[in-house]
């Protein structure tokens, strides 16, 4: 039953994240065959003709109602077809998605897992240790927290790429030296690239995990059954960790899922001042090219795939929580 | 009981202070003596120190309580050695607790996690105290507890949410059990419990301590219901205890005035209305 | 009330945001012409110039003084409306049940779910002119969910309170009970999302600055950022020009988040840590006492 | 079992029932919390209801005080439905006020004691002028024994004690001059030594204002003593009823003799009734 | 797309690996822009990669625009082109001996083909006015067309690129196709492609004897100025065009790193200057640009937003350096400083006067708002300086940064004071192209209308101007261009509806540690910009390994 409720919201939610693609770039103004036309503009004098035969290559002219536009674009996401991206053109929006949704899936999702990690598991000694001199750690989390990323990030591929030239400026993996493929040397060296970045990635996002970490500790700490396990002559680390961190953890759990959205978010800053070939790149470029659709097709797999990790996590929580499996 | 017989638990000045900006004076220079196989009520009103006594005798209190002088004694039947209790620490401390004193605490819903099953709540105890025990040796063990206490042992996989409070709570004695203990504190155990469900646990602990011979201290500011199933009782008043005597001495001739204005607190449910007013108003009608 | 609770980290949280505001409020008024050309670029700070110079011998103190009031503004409109918008769907919401909680709260959880910097950016690509007022707006519109969460729950748990209940008994009108008898206990709630929001909306300014979408015609930290980094400020040497706004956001968003543990502290008194440090102290002292 | 009907009812409650529909997923099921109550509070007189925990005393109480609807039947005020809306529920309002449990949940953090006292005196017309209010505050106060009133007024509730907040909450109830008073557990939350003396005011009010009072506890000796009927709820439903002394001395129904064996009552235990005579005195009597 | 194998069985770097006898010569790494990259290597698509153009696909003759007019194009897969007298037919005589890299012999029925396929084809066929074919011999193509043609000349000669019949005939949809595996005449073949790097590699069997003298090029992505300027000073890019600032300084201790500076858009106050079209503001009045003309110090202009690269203009519109011999001799290039004294008077002779240090008309002071795209910080750093230069000479400026869409829609309905541009250059070192593009009736439209935002946005019109163009695209021969452009030039740089600002730069980036033979100050073989084609071609071909 929570399953189904959970699922029902997620349909909605998926609905409404999919209806609302739909409607933004409709409801505001703006042409994608102006940008491609200032990109040409760059290269040589752009004649009338050049703008029509543009139209008629990307399928602008049309005169549909809005109901059968969107018939049609839900029947085109069925069948996967999100439209052809002006910058990758003829290239189709899902092929480019598919070429950098993984570089974020590692980038990204490699540090927030370490950084949720390291956070959850700082916070939980800090708040178990409440009164020591991890108390400290607080006041400088939150500094890192309200860094700018992209500020933190260009410093950092100054003094750690460009000058002490401990990793690489820029890119995904030595173009010269590897080629995509899942061995050894590009693994290693794909991990090498990701180093920096991710980083400044856990840097300036550990902080929110670790207070909300530690603060949850720090309340389940005066609950009554940390204060049995305490009695029952438990040893601290086992108190620690299956009576309090393990409630108190369950909060930053849902926090998570809602988080990863940021943490998306974060990486298009991140990625573009890495050249890192991710989706926040391709944002970034769908964006400077008013590729709409491209912009529409990466906001939907970015909110979808927000959607999954929450479903995810929500039916992990579901495990994880013996209260919420059953209704009562 | 007679005096003739022996301590388990001798307490001597015991002072706990809470150490804030104005410190508390929660606990002050409370001496007694429990004897084996005793039930000591200790009774009083809100905010006498009742909770920060019973957590000083097993160093369960946290910063910013602290122990400012006394001390605390355990005589351990089983070694023959008495304890200093106070200097316990580290895994000394954590091997004495509940294996000699075990505590029952108020919320029972609040003293059992509630994320992890009483299965492994029960197990706990035992990989904590007694490792050797196979994972089926625990299992029985728990599951006799739960018997022993008169739950249906089919329940030991559930979750605390899925129990009654009265069950939690039966589950929560059980567990004070597990290593026989010679002395459980009991922190207003039945507080949350309605009257029909606690008359139940009530004589459920009767019923143990009359088989396992533990000695329990039983906290409530209930005082008929203390007068029901205490030997002694000790009344607190402002972190001092004011008064120690058996139920019947209390009963019938309390030395301390606040014992008194406690006893006339509660209106007899078959006796005439006493303090109550009303009665008053009922004649002038 | 909350006087009582102020410790030392909150003081320095107040003192360190009440300057930025002065400097941000009076500032603009004592500095040069912050778009002033001149040709010594690029010139390390001075007397005359106490941040250095841009590329185009622009004053830095002076264009941090605008940013700062500029950000300040973007800071507290985007803190204002999300606060309004969190305020409609959560507390209305909350209070009112039924299906329009039911409504509200599945709107909340939906906008929670949408990614907010994508969404901007989506949302800020399309729009033409993007000054202040609408890039507040955006902000604020991917950022009031998860604050109308927080207070929804908060209302529902206030609105069964049996002060609540009491007042609904004497007679008093909805209004009133929202405003009069639940919207006082929800201020500690309110003050730290409005503080949260606030941090969040100089924050993504100055991440949509970065990529080119940030607010036109109004001086912001993310704007300088922005021109500092396509002068290649760094690269050429120009900490002076670089570093400040930077760090001013950083210094901002320490000075708030320092102010939300002291208003953490006042909604949920364990996470206080003060005093325990004192008690330690003290235990220690007092055992030396016992033993000796 | 008949109904006591001695006079006509301030109050009457016919046939009330509640239903609250619990959803587990997408299965909805139906709990009764209340079936067929029936009762009239009348003026001068107290009826109390008792029973375990969860057995819908409190949704009764929450019912007559409009802050639930019932499912059904009906509630009467002076033999007239009662209004739900508008003018007539401002009306009934003023007419019957409620005391709840929790003595630091009831009042605002936020709010003076004469904030507390003001509001309900304005809302129900019985002061008309500011002026007016203080003086009417500060009576207020003096009637619940809280003297002087004047270092009561400004104080905000965390600096009174939970009998003083009671107080308060009483004199907020009164304000209005209500004809019923609800008191759902008016004094359970309270240190046990001034318990009685918060239920000695609230008895010497009602028999001044010849309150009609519903008294909700589950503690039988202080029903006993302080209600002219008793009524014993057991799941939702009313399974006892009848004078007080009546219902307690001479239980009828299963569980009210249930209920009467669990309170512990020293007085009549065997333990101290041998006690007594093996010291050869008599039962003292403390209460 | 994964295309590669493993990189354990393989040897270290892909992209000189797999072409053997080359692995000695030297593969020089290229900047290419924001990545990723699409896989396209269709040279018909707007969106073509880059280095296709010229170096897989080859064009028939090479037009340098750093050459004046009247110098020949360099001949590639064509030796030699005639028109006849009217402009209409162009023969061109196709080179023989060349091979496409699949080994099939090109010959100029691949020529034919290439125009068929562009005239058939509605989407390539942009100017709607592509030239028929006629196959002649094997050497020999005729081009038709509909209408005198001279000056779509370079179009057709040089940015035509030849594909092999053999392959494209089975095409089906010339303008999707991503031509993943191209077949061309060039001197590099395509490698291998990933969407963050491919590489080209040396074609062996490349026409040019001897050429070219690299093993190969990879192109890299990079996400814009910054990481071009860390790659490129770290050694890790040998060829790029970015906008770096202060080059000087940052390659002061690098004698390997060198650049060249080879602007050639004019950067301009684009007016809407013909009220009779419908334009609004002071700047209908000629005296009033004349002002901001004399008003503004190019030199300081130059400093602070283009990093002193800045070069001189003329009111001309042609290129002071390349077209010296085509500008009329009495027009002077534009001030490089300020002559306040100049740009006042010309205020006052129209009448204007001086009130709180802004000059009025009518009671209406002299207010211009100037459009700049958010984010071109170069051109928003100008209109600040302009903003200050302008106040010295009582004119008030209103700066709006817009976004490009914006700025394009108030270009092309021609809703617009001034706005900030460049001046593109044409397919041809011609000043014809600026002045057909910028200065002809017919690239115009009334205000509110719908005009090509790229073209004559300032809505000027003069019968006179129209009359030469016409005269000058109706000739080939040298003198009687020379004569148009010369009436032209005498009256916009009279008429100013294009304030010109200065040649904005066009920075190359070289290193030289591993090849030579760049372009350089003395032998500007090519136009050097990395992003140019068919240009870069050009320097990839002369490329040596540095010794
Ligand atoms: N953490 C603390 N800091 C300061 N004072 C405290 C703290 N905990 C308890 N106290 C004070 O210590 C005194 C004793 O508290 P304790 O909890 O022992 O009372 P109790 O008798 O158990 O009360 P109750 O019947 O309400 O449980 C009280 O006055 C209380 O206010
Ligand atoms: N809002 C609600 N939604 C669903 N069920 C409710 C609600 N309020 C009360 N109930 C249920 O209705 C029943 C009666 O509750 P009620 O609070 O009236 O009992 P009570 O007799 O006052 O108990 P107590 O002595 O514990 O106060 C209980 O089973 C309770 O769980
Ligand atoms: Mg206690
Ligand atoms: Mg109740
Ligand atoms: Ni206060």
């Amino acid at each position: 039953m929570y399953v189904i409720r959970k699922l029902g919201f997620y349909l909605v939610a998926a609905w409404a994240a999919i209806t609302l693609n739909f409607l933004i770039p409709r409801a505001l103004p703006g042409s994608p065959v102006d940008a491609m036309l200032a990109k040409l503009a760059l290269r040589g004098p752009v004649t009338d003709e050049t703008r029509t035969s543009i139209e008629k290559m990307l399928g602008t002219d049309t005169d549909q109602s809005l109901a059968g536009q969107y018939l049609d674009y839900l029947a085109g996401l069925f069948r996967g077809d999100l439209g052809v991206s002006v910058t990758f053109f003829p290239g189709q929006v899902s092929q480019v998605i598919v070429d950098s949704l993984p570089w974020t899936l590692w980038l990204v999702g490699l540090s927030t897992v370490i950084t949720f990690v390291l956070g959850v598991g700082i916070g939980a000694v800090a708040g178990w240790r409440r009164g020591t001199w991890l108390d400290a750690l607080i006041p400088s989390t939150a500094v890192l927290q309200s860094i700018p990323y992209f500020w933190l990030a260009l410093i950092f591929v100054y003094l750690f790429a460009v000058n002490l030239g401990w990793f690489p400026i820029s890119g995904g993996y030595d173009v010269n030296l590897v080629r995509p493929a899942w061995d050894y040397p590009f693994i290693a060296n794909a991990t090498y690239y990701a180093l920096l970045p991710a980083l400044t990635i856990v840097l300036s996002s550990i902080g929110g995990w670790l207070l909300g970490m530690r603060n949850m500790m720090v309340s389940t700490l005066s609950e009554d059954y940390v204060l049995t396990a305490e009695a029952k002559g438990l040893s601290p680390v086992r108190t620690m960790i299956t009576y309090a961190a393990r409630n108190a953890v369950l909060p930053s759990l849902s926090g998570f899922a809602i988080s990863l959205g940021f943490v998306v978010s974060g990486s298009i800053v991140v990625e573009t001042v890495f050249s890192y070939p991710g989706i926040g790149f391709t944002m970034l470029q769908a964006v400077q090219n008013n590729d709409y659709a491209l912009m529409q097709g990466l906001f939907l797999v970015i909110t979808l795939s927000v959607l999954c990790a929450n479903l995810l996590v929500d039916l992990m929580y579901g495990f994880l929580d013996p209260r919420t499996r059953a209704g009562h | 009981m007679s005096e003739s017989q022996q301590a388990v638990l001798t307490v001597r000045d015991l002072s706990i202070d809470y150490l804030v900006a104005e410190p508390v004076r929660a606990v002050q220079s409370v001496s007694f003596d429990l004897f084996r196989g005793e039930i000591l009520g200790l009774a009083g009103e809100s905010g006498c120190g009742k909770t920060t006594l019973a957590y000083g005798l097993n160093q369960l209190h946290k910063p910013p309580a602290a122990i400012t002088g006394g001390s605390v004694i355990f005589h351990d039947a089983e070694t023959g050695r008495a304890v200093d209790v106070l200097a316990l620490a580290g895994e000394k401390l954590r091997r004495f607790r509940w294996a000699k004193v075990s505590m029952v605490f108020q919320g029972a819903m609040n003293s059992l996690n509630p994320v992890i099953s009483i299965r492994a709540q029960l197990a706990d105890v035992f990989a904590s105290h007694a490792p050797d025990l196979s994972r089926e040796q625990r299992l029985r063990r728990s599951e006799e507890l739960l018997e022993l206490v008169g739950v249906d042992r089919r329940r030991i996989s559930a979750f605390p949410h899925e129990l009654s409070g009265g069950m939690r709570q039966r589950v929560m004695i059980a567990m004070a059990l597990a290593l026989d203990p010679q002395l459980m504190i009991m922190d207003e155990p039945t507080t949350a419990l309605d009257v029909v469900v606690q008359r139940e646990i009530l004589d459920e602990i009767l019923r143990l301590r009359q088989e396992l011979g533990f000695a329990v201290i039983f906290i409530t500011h209930d005082l008929p219901l203390l007068l029901e199933i205490s030997d002694r009782i000790a009344v607190m008043r402002r972190g001092e205890l004011v008064e120690l005597a058996t139920a019947e001495d209390l009963y019938f001739d309390p030395q301390h005035d606040y014992t008194a204005t406690l006893l006339s607190s509660f209106p007899s449910l078959t006796g005439d209305a006493g303090d109550f007013v009303r009665a008053g108003y009922q004649e002038r009608r | 009330m909350f006087r009582s609770y102020l410790n030392r980290k909150s003081v320095v949280g107040f003192a360190v945001v009440v300057l930025i505001f002065l400097f941000g409020i009076v500032g603009p008024f004592f500095v040069q012409d912050p778009l002033a050309i001149d040709n010594l670029g690029m010139a390390p700070p001075s007397p005359q110039h106490l941040l250095g110079t841009t590329q185009t011998g622009q004053d830095v103190f002076a264009q941090l003084a605008y940013a700062t009031r500029g950000s300040l503004i973007i800071g507290l409109l985007v803190g204002a409306m999300a606060l309004f918008l969190s305020f409609l769907f959560g507390v209305l919401g909350g209070y009112a049940g039924g299906w329009l909680d039911e409504v509200f709260s599945l709107f909340t959880n939906v906008v929670l779910i949408l990614p907010g910097l994508p969404l901007m950016i989506v949302i800020g690509s399309y729009v033409q002119q993007k000054g202040i007022l609408l890039i507040s707006l955006v902000l604020a519109v991917t950022s009031w969910a998860a604050n109308a969460r927080v207070l929804r729950a908060q209302t529902l748990s206030l609105r069964n309170r049996d002060y609540v209940l009491a007042a609904r008994v004497a007679g008093e009108n909805p209004v009133r009970i929202i405003t009069v008898e639940i919207l006082p206990n929800l201020l500690p709630v309110m003050s730290s999302s409005f503080v949260f929001a606030m941090i969040w909306a100089i924050l993504g300014e100055a991440g949509l600055a970065f990529i080119g979408l940030g607010v036109v015609g109004t001086q912001t930290w993310g704007s300088m950022l922005a021109y500092a980094q396509n002068g290649q400020a760094l690269t050429l040497g120009g900490w002076w020009w670089f570093g400040p706004p930077g760090a001013m956001i950083a210094l901002l968003g320490m000075g708030l988040a320092l102010i939300n543990f002291a208003i953490d502290e006042v909604i949920n008194p364990r996470l206080r840590t003060q005093h325990l440090h004192r008690a330690k102290k003290l235990i220690k002292s007092s055992r030396r006492e016992v033993v000796a | 079992m008949t109904v006591i009907k001695e006079q006509s009812g301030v109050l009457s409650v016919r046939e009330l029932g509640k239903d609250y529909r619990l959803r587990d997923g997408l299965r909805v099921s139906t709990l009764r919390a209340v079936q067929d109550v029936s009762f009239d509070l009348n003026r001068g007189r107290t009826v109390a209801l008792v029973g375990q925990s969860g057995s819908g005393k409190s949704t009764v109480a929450r019912m007559i005080a409009q802050l639930e609807r019932p499912t059904r039947g009906e509630i009467l005020l002076s033999d007239r439905p009662v209004g739900r809306r508008g003018a007539a529920l401002r009306t009934y309002r003023a007419e019957v006020q409620m005391v709840f449990q929790d003595p630091f949940a009831s009042l605002n953090p936020f709010h003076t004691i004469g904030h507390h006292l003001e509001r309900p005196l304005m809302i129900s017309g019985r002061v008309r002028s500011r002026a007016a209010v203080r003086p009417a505050v500060l009576e207020l106060l003096e009637r619940v024994n809280l003297t002087p009133a004047e270092t009561f007024v400004d104080r905000r509730p965390h600096e009174l004690s939970g009998g003083q907040r009671q107080r308060v909450a009483i004199a907020r109830a009164l304000a209005p001059r209500p004809k019923v008073l609800i008191a759902d557990e008016p004094v359970s939350m309270l240190d046990v030594s001034i318990r009685l003396g918060v239920l000695n005011l609230l008895a010497k009010l009602q028999q001044e204002e010849r309150l009609a009072m519903l008294y909700i506890t589950h503690d039988l000796a202080t029903a006993r003593h302080f209600s002219d009927e008793i009524l014993v709820m057991y799941r939702g439903e009313v399974v006892e009823r009848g004078p007080a002394d009546e219902v307690i001395l001479n239980p009828q129904a299963e569980f009210t003799r249930a209920l009467r064996n669990a309170s512990p009552e020293p007085a009549t235990s065997s333990r101290f009734l041998a006690e007594a005579a093996r010291r050869g005195v008599p039962m003292p009597n403390h209460t | 797309g994964c295309n590669a194998g493993s990189n354990l069985d393989q040897g270290s770097s892909p992209g000189s690996s797999s072409s053997p006898g080359s692995t000695e010569l030297p593969v020089i790494t290229v900047g290419g822009g924001a990545g990723p990259f699409a896989e396209n290597f269709n040279p018909f698509s707007p969106n073509v990669m880059t280095l296709v153009h010229g170096v897989i696909y080859e064009p028939l003759f090479y037009f340098n625009q750093l050459k004046p007019i009247d110098q020949a194009p360099i001949p590639l897969l064509g030796t030699e082109y005639t028109w006849n007298d009217d402009g209409t037919v162009l023969t061109i005589k196709v080179r023989t001996g060349v091979q496409w890299s699949d080994g099939t012999p090109m010959t100029a029925k691949d020529v034919a083909f290439t125009f068929d396929l562009i005239q058939k084809t509605e989407e390539l066929n942009t100017s709607g006015h592509s030239p028929k074919s006629k196959l002649i011999d094997d050497s020999t193509v005729e081009l038709t067309f509909d209408r005198p043609s001279f000056a779509e000349g370079p179009n057709v000669l040089g940015r035509t690129y030849i594909v092999p019949e053999h392959l494209w005939s089975k095409i089906k949809d010339p303008v999707t196709e991503p031509n993943k595996k191209p077949v061309g005449t060039g001197a590099f073949m395509m490698d291998s492609f990933t969407q963050q790097s491919y590489a080209l590699t040396r074609n062996p069997e490349y026409w040019q004897e001897g050429k070219p003298g690299i093993g190969g090029v990879r192109v890299i992505t990079l996400s814009g100025n910054q990481a071009a300027t860390d790659k490129y000073l770290a050694g890790e890019i040998d060829y790029q065009s970015a906008a770096i600032p202060n080059l000087d300084q940052l390659i002061k201790n690098k004698p390997e790193l060198t650049y060249l500076n080879t602007g050639t858009a004019q950067a301009a106050l684009f007016t809407c200057a013909n009220a009779e079209l419908g334009c609004e503001g002071p700047q209908t009045d000629p005296a009033v640009r004349r002002a901001l003309y004399l008003g503004m110090d190019r030199e300081q202009l130059s400093n602070l937003a283009f990093y002193k690269l800045g070069k001189p203009v003329s009111p001309a519109f042609a290129l002071p350096e390349r077209d010296r011999a085509f500008i009329e001799p009495s027009i002077a290039d534009a001030p490089w400083t300020a002559d306040v004294a100049a740009a006042k008077k010309a205020l006052e002779d129209a009448g204007y006067q001086l009130a709180d240090g802004v000059y009025a008309k009518d009671g209406k002071p002299l207010r211009l708002s100037i459009k700049v795209v958010s984010g071109w910080t170069d051109f928003i750093t100008a209109v600040d300086t302009l903003k200050q230069q302008f106040a010295a000479i009582g004119i008030e400026i209103v700066p709006q940064q817009v976004s490009v869409n914006e700025w394009n829609s108030a270009k092309s309905t021609g809703k617009f004071q001034l706005v900030i541009d460049s001046l593109g250059q044409g397919p041809a070192p011609d000043p014809y192209y600026v002045y057909n593009n910028f200065f002809s009736t017919e690239a115009t439209d009334k205000v509110g209308g719908n005009a090509n935002p790229y073209r004559n946005t300032s809505r000027f019109s003069d019968p006179a101007v129209d009359a030469a163009l016409t005269r000058a695209a109706g000739s080939n021969d040298i003198e009687i261009k020379r004569a148009a452009y010369f009436e032209i030039q005498k009256i916009i740089s009279a008429d100013l509806p294009y304030v010109p600002l200065l040649i904005g730069s066009t920075l190359t980036e070289f290193n030289t540690s591993k090849v030579t033979g760049f372009p350089t100050e003395d032998n500007l073989y090519a136009f050097p910009a990395a992003w140019a084609a068919p240009d870069n071609a050009q320097v990839l071909v002369n490329l040596t390994p540095a010794p």
